[in-house]
C-alpha cells in the first residue's frame, strides 16, 4: 500500500532533475535527455493517478475513465517518438553547419 | 398633415450644400458652387416655412427629439429639435437674412479667390446656427454655439494669408472662448442641480421656484450664461473681437456679425427667461451692462473713419440695446429689434460693402462723398438703413427701440437712469450713423484726393489693407470702369438683396406697433406665450408678468401720453443727432477738424477706442503671454509633456534593450526564465489556497 | 510491506539515474543513466500493475527512442561536453527557481498526504491490455489517429532535415 | 505450494533450463560447423572426441583460458559492460519461453516454464505480455550491440554496430507487425494462451490448427526479420568479415566475444522457439494415451526440442548456402517490402477476424 504522494513526489523530483539538467547541461542531446526525463516523470504521475482513480473513482466521480491514465501516457510517448525524431534531425542539421552541440554557441536562432 | 415634421432637415440643408461645396467645390466653377450653395440656403428657408406653417397648425411648441446623443447615468443630451414662437423667429430671420446675403456674395465675391471654400464656410455657419436655434436642450444649442463661432473665425480669416485678418480671426475665438467657458460652468451648474439640459426640464424645474431675492443657485446660473451671451454678442467686456472681424469680407460682417450670430447671445437670454425672471439682480446686471454697451459704443462709433468699423459699433450699441431689454425682463422687445436690426443693419453692411466695392475696395469715409449720383441705389437703400436705425418713424428701427426705451422707462426692472442713457444712446446713435451718410454720399468725392493722418491709420489702417488687397485682387480685372478708375453701381446680384432688405427694415416694425398707436402689438402677441411660460408665477412676481411678457398696454391701465412722450422724445433727439450731423459734415464740413483738433486729447482717445484693447493687452494678454511662455509652454508643454513623451520613449527604449537580454538565443536562459514562471505560478496556486 | 520497499528500491535507482544524468559530461553515459531510470521507471509501472504500459516504456522508450539518442551520439561522435558558461541567468535564476519549485510541489505532496491515501497493487483488470486496447481504440479513436497523422508528419520532417542540403 | 517450494523449484527451473541452454547453444555451434562443412563437401570438426563431440568443451576452455585484452583508449566500462548486457538480455527471454505444459515431480507440480505458475486448480498461467517482454528484452539487447561498437573505439566496430543497431531496429518493426496477425487470431500476449489457442480441433478433421497455416505471409516475414535480429546470413552484415573485420567484436576476444558468441545463439535458439510457439502450436504433438505419466509430461517438450531444432537446421542449411545481402538491400527489403507486406497482412487477418466474429 505506497501512497500515492510517494509517487507524485518521485515524479516531481524527476522532473525537477530534468529542469535542472535543461538548465545546467550544455550539450545540446543531453538537453535533449532531460526534456524526455521531464516527460517520464509525467508519465509516472499519469499512471498512478489512473491507478488511483481506478481505486477510487467511485468515491469521486463517476466520470473518471479509470484507465485513460495509461492511454495518456501512450499519447506522451507517441509525441515523445515524434519529437525525439525531428529533434535529432534537427540537431544533426545543427551539427552539420556548427559542427557544435553547445547550445551556448548556438545562440544565433537560425541554422 | 404628419405629425412629425423633421425639422432637422432645416439644418442638414446647409450642411449638405457645405459638404458639397467643401469637398469638391474646388473643382466646380463659380456658377455650380453658387448654385449648390444658394439651392441649399434657400430649401431650407422654403421648408422652414413649410414646418412653420404645420407647427402652427399643430399647436406650439412643437418638441420632438430625433436621436439620442449622450446618455451618462440618469443624464442624456438628445438630438432634438424645438420648435416654438421664439425659434420660429429665429428660423425665418437666419434662413432669410442668410439667403439673401448668400445671393448678394455671389455678386460680391465673383472674383474672389477661394470662391467654393466662402460658400463652403456660409453654408457651415448656416447649419451651425439653425441648430443653435432650434436645439431643444443646452447641449446641442452649445454645439451650436461653437460651431457658429468656427464659422466665425473661419469667415474672419478668410484672406489669411493677411496677418491682420488671421489675427483677427484668433482675437475673436479667444475672446468668445471665455464667454463659452461662463456658458459651460452655467451648464454644468445645470446639470447638477437639475439633472437635465432639456428645456422643458430644465424650465419646468425652474418653474417650481420662486423668484430670488438675493443671490441664489438661478443667478448664478443666469449671470454665468450671461457672461456666455456677452461674448458671443459683443458686449462690455467681451466686445473688443466685433469691430476686428471687420477683417472679413462684408457679407461675412453682414450675415454673422451684424444680423444673426451676434444675436445667439439675445436668444439665448430670451430662451433662458425663466431663469432670469427668477433672479432681479442678474437682470440688473445684463441691464447695466447692456446699456454701458450700448453708449460706450456709440461714443466709439462716432469718431471712426472706416465705414465698416462705424457699422461695427453701432452693431455693438444696438446689441447693447437688446441686452438692455432682456435686462428689463422685456424680452419680446429685445427679440422685436432684434428681428428689425437683422434688417437694417444687414442693409447698411451690404450697402456698406456695394459701397466699398464701387470705390474698389476704399473703406475709408474720409476719402467717400458725393456718391449718391453715381450709385443712386445703393444709396437710397443706405438712406432707409440709416433712417431705420437712427429710429425715425415709420421705419422699423423706431418701432423696436420705441418699444425698448419704453419698457425701460416703465418696466419695474427697468430705472429712469437707464431710460435716459438709452435716449442719449438713441441720439449718438442717429448723429454718427447720419454723420456716415453725409461723408460717404454728399460733398464731393475726395477719393484720393485726402491723405490721411497718422491717427487715422491707428484705426482703419488694417481694414484698408485688409480689403485692399481684396480688392486689388479683384478690381482692377477685364472691367476698366471697375475700380478706382470709374465709381460705378454694383450688379443687380447685389442690389436685389439690397432692395428686399430695405423694404424689410421699412415694414419689419409694423408687426409690432404699440397699443396707443392703434395698433396692437402683434409681435408682443405672438411671443408672449413663450415669456409667460418662462415667467415667475409667484404671487410676488405676478405683477411682472405682463411687463416681462411685454403685453400691450390694455392689461394695464397706462395713460397713452406718457407712451407719446416717450416715443416722441426718442424721435425729437434722433432729429437733434440728424442735424447736428448735417450741419458738421454737409453744411459746415471743414469744422470737425477743428473741433477735434480743439479737443484733440478726447478725440485721440475716443479714437483708440479709449485704449481698451491695448488696455486688455497690458491686462490680461501680456501677463498671460508672460505665463504661457514661461509656465506652460517652458514648463508644462516641454517640460512635462515633452519629458512624459521622450521620457515614455527612452523609458520603452531602455527597457526594451534590458529586455532584450532575455531573447540571446540561449535555450538554457529560456529555460531559466520558465521555470521561474513556474515556480511563481504554483507558489500563487498554494497562496490561493489550491490543494489544500 | 514488500511493496513499498520494492518502490523504494526502483525510485531510488530512478533518481540515481537522474542525478548521473546530469553529473556525467558524456552524453553516452547521460543516454545510459536515462535508459536505467526508464528501465525501472517500467518496473515502477509494474509495481503498479499497469504492465501494458510498463512493456511499451521499454519498448518504445528504453528500445527506440534511447537508441536513436545513442545512435546520434555515435553519429556525431560527440565528445565531452564544455563547461562553457553562455547563460548566467540559468545558473542564478532558474536554479534557484527549480529547486523553490521542487520544495513547493514536495509540500504540497507531503501536506496532503493523509487526505490522498494509498495504491493497492491488487487491480486484476488495471493493466489488462484488452481494457487498454479498448479505451484506445473507442473512447480515444480520434487522438489516436491524430497521433497516428503526427507521427507520419513528423517523419517526414525528419527525413527532409537528414537530408544533406545539396 | 508454500513459498519456500517455490523458490526452490524456481531455482531447479532456472539452472536447469540456463544448462540445457548452454549446452544446446555449445552444440549448436558443433552442428553448424559440421553441417557447414557437409554443406560444403568438408568434413567439419573431428578430432576431439568421437565424431568431435567435444569441441564445443575444448572451445569453451580455449575462451575461458585465452589472455582477455582490453585494448587502450577503449570506453572502459563500456567495453566490459557491453557483453554482459546482450548475453543477459537474451537470458532474459528465455525465462518467457514455456516448453510444455506442466510436471508434476514428487508431489509438486509445475509448469515448464521459468516464469509460469500452476493455480490451485491446476490451471496453467503465465506472463499475460510475454511476447512484448520477450520484444522488450530484444531492443534492449540491441544496446549491447551498439555500446560494444562504439566503446571499443575503432572504426570497425563503429561501423559495424551502427549497420546491427540499425538493422535491430527496423526489422524489429517487421518482426513486431508480423506477430500482430497472430495476436489477432489468438487474442492474447501471453505465449501460454497462444499455443493453447492453436490447441483447437484441426481445420478439415486433418490439417493441425497451427497458426503457419492462415499466417504463412506472417511467418515468412517473422523468418526474415528473426534472421535480421539475430544478425545471421543472410543478413549477417555486422559481422562481415569481408568488409569489417569483424562487425561489432572486432575488438573483443576471449570470454567477452564468447558472451557475444553465446549471446546470438541464444538469440536464435529464442526467435527459433518463438516461431515455434507462435507459428507450429509449440509443444502440440501426438501424445500415446497408454505412455506413462512422466513421459506423457515429457513428450510435449520433446516435441518442442524437435521444432526448434528444425529451424535451427534451417538457420544454418540457409547460411550454408545463401550469400550476403549489400547493406542498401537489406535496408530496402526491410522497409519498403517487408514492412508493408506485414501491414496488409495485418489488415487482411483483421478483416477476416472481424468478419468471423
Amino acid at each position: 500500500m505506497v501512497p500515492l504522494a510517494w509517487y507524485l513526489i518521485l515524479s516531481a523530483i524527476l522532473f525537477c532533475l530534468g529542469v535542472l539538467g535543461f538548465l545546467i547541461k550544455r550539450n545540446i542531446i543531453t538537453i535533449f535527455m532531460s526534456i524526455e526525463l521531464m516527460l517520464n516523470a509525467v508519465n509516472l504521475t499519469f499512471v498512478a493517478f489512473a491507478n488511483y482513480w481506478n481505486q477510487h473513482a467511485v468515491a469521486v466521480s463517476d466520470k473518471i475513465v479509470p484507465l485513460s491514465g495509461q492511454v495518456f501516457v501512450f499519447f506522451v510517448m507517441v509525441v515523445a517518438a515524434a519529437e525525439a525524431a525531428v529533434g535529432l534531425a534537427i540537431i544533426i542539421a545543427v551539427f552539420r553547419t556548427r559542427e557544435t552541440l553547445n547550445v551556448d554557441r548556438v545562440n544565433l536562432l537560425k541554422l | 398633415m404628419t405629425d412629425t415634421l423633421h425639422l432637422w432637415v432645416i439644418p442638414l440643408l446647409p450642411l449638405a450644400g457645405a459638404a458639397i461645396n467643401g469637398l469638391f467645390g474646388r473643382r466646380f466653377n463659380n456658377a455650380v458652387v453658387s448654385a449648390v450653395a444658394l439651392l441649399s440656403t434657400a430649401a431650407s428657408f422654403a421648408y422652414a416655412l413649410w414646418a412653420i406653417t404645420q407647427a402652427l397648425h399643430m399647436g406650439l411648441p412643437y418638441n420632438r427629439s430625433v436621436a439620442t446623443w449622450i446618455t451618462a447615468g440618469s443624464f442624456s443630451a438628445p438630438f432634438g429639435f424645438y420648435l416654438d414662437q421664439l425659434s420660429i423667429v429665429m428660423v425665418l430671420v437666419v434662413t432669410g437674412v442668410g439667403f439673401l446675403i448668400h445671393v448678394y456674395s455671389v455678386g460680391y465675391m465673383a472674383h474672389e479667390g477661394g470662391f467654393y471654400r466662402f460658400f463652403a464656410y456660409l453654408n457651415l455657419f448656416m447649419f451651425f446656427m439653425l441648430t443653435l436655434v432650434l436645439a431643444n436642450n443646452y447641449l446641442l444649442m452649445f454645439v451650436g454655439w461653437e460651431g457658429v463661432g468656427l464659422a466665425s473665425y473661419l469667415l474672419i480669416g478668410f484672406f489669411f494669408l493677411k496677418d491682420s485678418a488671421a489675427d483677427s480671426g484668433k482675437k475673436a475665438f479667444i475672446v468668445n472662448r471665455i464667454g463659452d467657458f461662463a456658458f459651460l460652468i452655467g451648464m454644468f451648474l445645470l446639470i447638477k442641480h437639475f439633472g437635465t439640459l432639456n428645456f422643458d426640464g430644465v424650465f419646468k424645474a425652474v418653474s417650481g421656484m420662486p423668484v430670488e431675492a438675493g443671490w441664489g443657485l438661478l443667478t448664478i446660473i443666469a449671470l454665468c450664461l450671461m457672461v456666455g451671451a456677452t461674448g458671443k454678442s459683443a458686449q462690455v467686456p467681451l466686445y473688443v473681437w466685433l469691430p476686428d472681424a471687420m477683417e472679413g469680407p462684408t457679407p461675412v460682417s453682414a450675415l454673422i456679425h451684424a444680423a444673426t450670430m451676434v444675436t445667439a447671445g439675445i436668444y439665448m437670454i430670451a430662451r433662458s427667461n425663466a431663469i432670469f425672471s427668477r433672479s432681479p439682480h442678474a437682470l440688473e446686471v445684463v441691464a447695466i451692462i447692456g446699456c454701458i454697451t450700448a453708449i460706450f459704443a456709440a461714443t466709439m462709433g462716432m469718431a471712426q473713419t472706416d465705414i465698416k468699423r462705424v457699422l461695427a459699433y453701432s452693431t455693438v450699441s444696438q446689441l447693447g440695446y437688446m441686452f438692455l431689454a432682456c435686462g428689463v425682463a422685456a424680452y419680446s422687445a429685445g427679440i422685436f429689434h432684434l428681428m428689425t436690426h437683422a434688417f437694417f443693419k444687414a442693409l447698411l453692411f451690404l450697402g456698406a460693402g456695394s459701397v466699398i466695392h464701387a470705390l474698389g475696395g476704399e473703406q475709408d469715409m474720409r476719402r467717400m462723398g458725393g456718391l449718391w449720383k453715381k450709385i443712386p441705389w445703393t444709396h437710397a437703400v443706405m438712406l432707409t438703413a440709416t433712417l431705420a436705425i437712427a429710429g425715425i418713424p415709420p421705419f422699423a428701427g423706431f418701432f423696436s427701440k420705441d418699444e425698448i426705451l419704453g419698457q425701460v422707462f416703465s418696466s419695474p426692472h427697468g430705472s429712469k437712469v437707464l431710460w435716459v442713457i438709452g435716449v442719449i444712446t438713441a441720439g449718438l446713435t442717429s448723429f454718427y450713423m447720419f454723420r456716415l451718410y453725409f461723408m460717404t454720399f454728399h460733398g464731393e468725392l475726395r477719393l484720393g484726393k485726402v491723405d490721411i493722418g497718422e491717427e487715422a491709420h491707428a484705426t482703419t489702417a488694417p481694414a484698408h489693407a485688409g480689403h485692399g488687397a481684396a480688392a486689388h485682387s479683384h478690381g482692377h480685372g477685364d472691367d476698366p470702369a471697375h475700380g478706382h478708375g470709374g465709381v460705378h453701381e454694383s450688379p443687380w446680384v447685389m442690389l436685389g438683396p439690397l432692395v428686399v432688405l430695405a423694404i424689410g427694415s421699412i415694414v419689419a416694425g409694423w408687426v409690432g406697433i404699440p397699443a396707443f398707436m392703434h395698433g396692437s402689438n402683434n409681435f408682443g402677441q405672438f411671443l408672449a406665450p413663450v415669456i409667460k411660460s418662462g415667467a415667475p408665477t409667484s404671487p410676488t412676481a405676478m405683477e411682472h408678468v405682463s411687463e416681462a411678457a411685454g403685453q400691450p398696454r390694455e392689461e394695464q391701465p397706462e395713460n397713452p401720453g406718457e407712451e407719446w412722450a416717450l416715443a416722441s422724445t426718442s424721435v425729437v433727439v434722433a432729429l437733434i443727432g440728424l442735424l447736428i450731423a448735417w450741419y458738421l459734415y454737409k453744411k459746415r464740413p471743414e469744422l470737425p477738424a477743428r473741433i477735434t483738433a480743439r479737443m484733440h486729447g478726447i478725440y485721440l482717445t475716443v479714437l483708440h477706442k479709449y485704449y481698451i484693447d491695448e488696455g486688455y493687452g497690458l491686462l490680461f494678454v501680456k501677463p498671460l503671454l508672460a505665463l504661457s511662455t514661461v509656465v506652460f509652454w517652458r514648463g508644462v508643454d516641454q517640460g512635462i509633456i515633452d519629458g512624459l513623451v521622450n521620457g515614455a520613449g527612452s523609458a520603452s527604449k531602455g527597457i526594451g534593450g534590458e529586455l532584450r537580454r532575455m531573447q540571446s538565443g540561449n535555450i538554457r536562459s529560456y529555460a531559466a526564465w520558465v521555470a521561474l514562471g513556474g515556480a511563481a505560478v504554483i507558489a500563487y496556486m498554494i497562496w490561493m489556497g489550491v490543494g489544500k | 510491506m514488500v511493496h513499498e520497499i520494492l518502490f523504494v528500491i526502483f525510485g531510488l535507482i530512478c533518481v540515481a539515474g537522474a542525478v548521473n544524468l546530469l553529473v556525467q559530461r558524456h552524453p553516452i553515459n547521460s543516454a545510459l543513466s536515462l535508459v536505467v531510470v526508464m528501465a525501472s521507471l517500467a518496473l515502477i509501472y509494474l509495481l503498479l500493475g499497469a504492465e501494458f504500459v510498463a512493456a511499451i516504456q521499454v519498448i518504445v522508450y528504453a528500445g527506440a527512442i534511447m537508441v536513436l539518442f545513442v545512435f546520434v551520439i555515435m553519429l556525431l561522435n560527440a565528445g565531452v561536453e564544455e563547461r562553457s558558461t553562455g547563460s548566467k541567468v540559468a545558473l542564478l535564476l532558474g536554479i534557484p527557481g527549480v529547486i523553490v519549485l521542487g520544495c513547493l510541489v514536495g509540500w504540497i505532496m507531503i501536506s496532503n498526504n493523509q487526505r490522498l491515501g494509498g495504491i493497492r497493487i491488487n487491480t486484476a483488470d488495471f493493466g489488462d491490455t484488452h481494457n487498454i486496447a479498448r479505451l484506445l481504440f473507442q473512447n480515444f479513436l480520434l487522438p489516436f489517429e491524430i497521433t497516428s497523422v503526427l507521427i507520419l508528419i513528423a517523419i517526414m520532417g525528419a527525413v527532409v532535415l537528414g537530408r544533406r542540403s545539396s | 505450494m508454500d513459498i519456500t517450494t517455490f523458490v526452490i523449484v524456481a531455482v531447479i527451473k532456472v539452472v536447469v533450463v540456463v544448462f540445457i541452454l548452454l549446452t544446446g547453444v555449445a552444440y549448436t555451434t558443433l552442428l553448424e560447423r559440421k553441417l557447414v562443412a557437409r554443406i560444403q563437401n568438408r568434413w567439419g570438426p573431428t578430432r576431439v572426441g568421437p565424431f568431435g563431440l567435444l569441441q564445443p568443451l575444448a572451445d569453451g576452455i580455449k575462451f575461458i583460458l585465452k589472455e582477455d585484452m582490453v585494448p587502450d583508449s577503449v570506453h572502459k566500462a563500456l567495453y566490459i559492460a557491453a557483453p554482459m548486457l546482450a548475453l543477459a538480455m537474451s537470458l532474459i527471454s528465455i525465462a518467457i519461453i514455456p516448453f510444455g505444459p506442466s510436471i508434476t515431480v514428487g508431489g509438486t507440480t509445475t509448469a515448464l516454464q521459468i516464469t509460469g505458475v500452476v493455480h490451485a486448480n491446476g490451471g496453467l498461467s503465465d506472463i499475460n505480455i510475454g511476447l512484448l517482454i520477450i520484444l522488450g528484452a530484444t531492443s534492449i539487447g540491441v544496446y549491447g550491440v551498439a555500446l560494444a561498437g562504439w566503446s571499443s573505439n575503432s572504426k570497425y566496430s563503429l561501423l559495424g554496430s551502427l549497420r546491427a543497431s540499425a538493422q535491430m531496429i527496423s526489422y524489429e518493426l517487421a518482426l513486431g507487425l508480423s506477430l500482430v496477425g497472430v495476436l489477432l487470431l489468438s487474442g492474447t500476449l501471453s505465449l501460454r494462451q497462444i499455443v493453447d489457442a492453436q490447441g483447437q480441433a484441426p481445420w478439415w478433421g486433418w490439417l493441425p490448427h497451427w497458426y503457419i497455416f492462415p499466417q504463412c505471409v506472417a511467418f515468412f516475414i517473422y523468418l526474415m526479420a528473426a534472421y535480421a535480429e539475430t544478425n545471421r546470413i543472410p543478413f549477417d552484415l555486422p559481422e562481415a568479415e569481408t568488409e569489417l573485420v569483424a562487425g561489432y567484436h572486432t575488438e573483443y576476444s576471449a570470454m567477452k566475444f564468447a558472451m557475444f558468441f553465446m549471446a546470438e545463439y541464444m538469440n536464435m535458439i529464442t526467435v527459433a522457439c518463438l516461431a515455434t510457439l507462435l507459428f507450429f502450436g509449440g509443444w502440440r504433438g501426438p501424445i500415446p494415451h497408454s505412455a506413462p505419466a512422466i513421459v506423457q509430461s515429457l513428450l510435449p517438450v520433446f516435441w518442442f526440442a524437435l521444432k526448434v531444432f528444425f529451424f535451427m537446421f534451417l538457420y544454418i542449411w540457409i547460411r550454408g548456402t545463401l550469400p550476403r545481402f549489400r547493406y542498401d538491400q537489406l535496408m530496402a527489403f526491410g522497409w519498403k517490402f517487408l514492412l508493408p507486406l506485414a501491414i496488409v497482412n495485418i489488415i487482411v487477418t483483421s478483416f477476416i477476424v472481424a468478419w468471423r466474429a
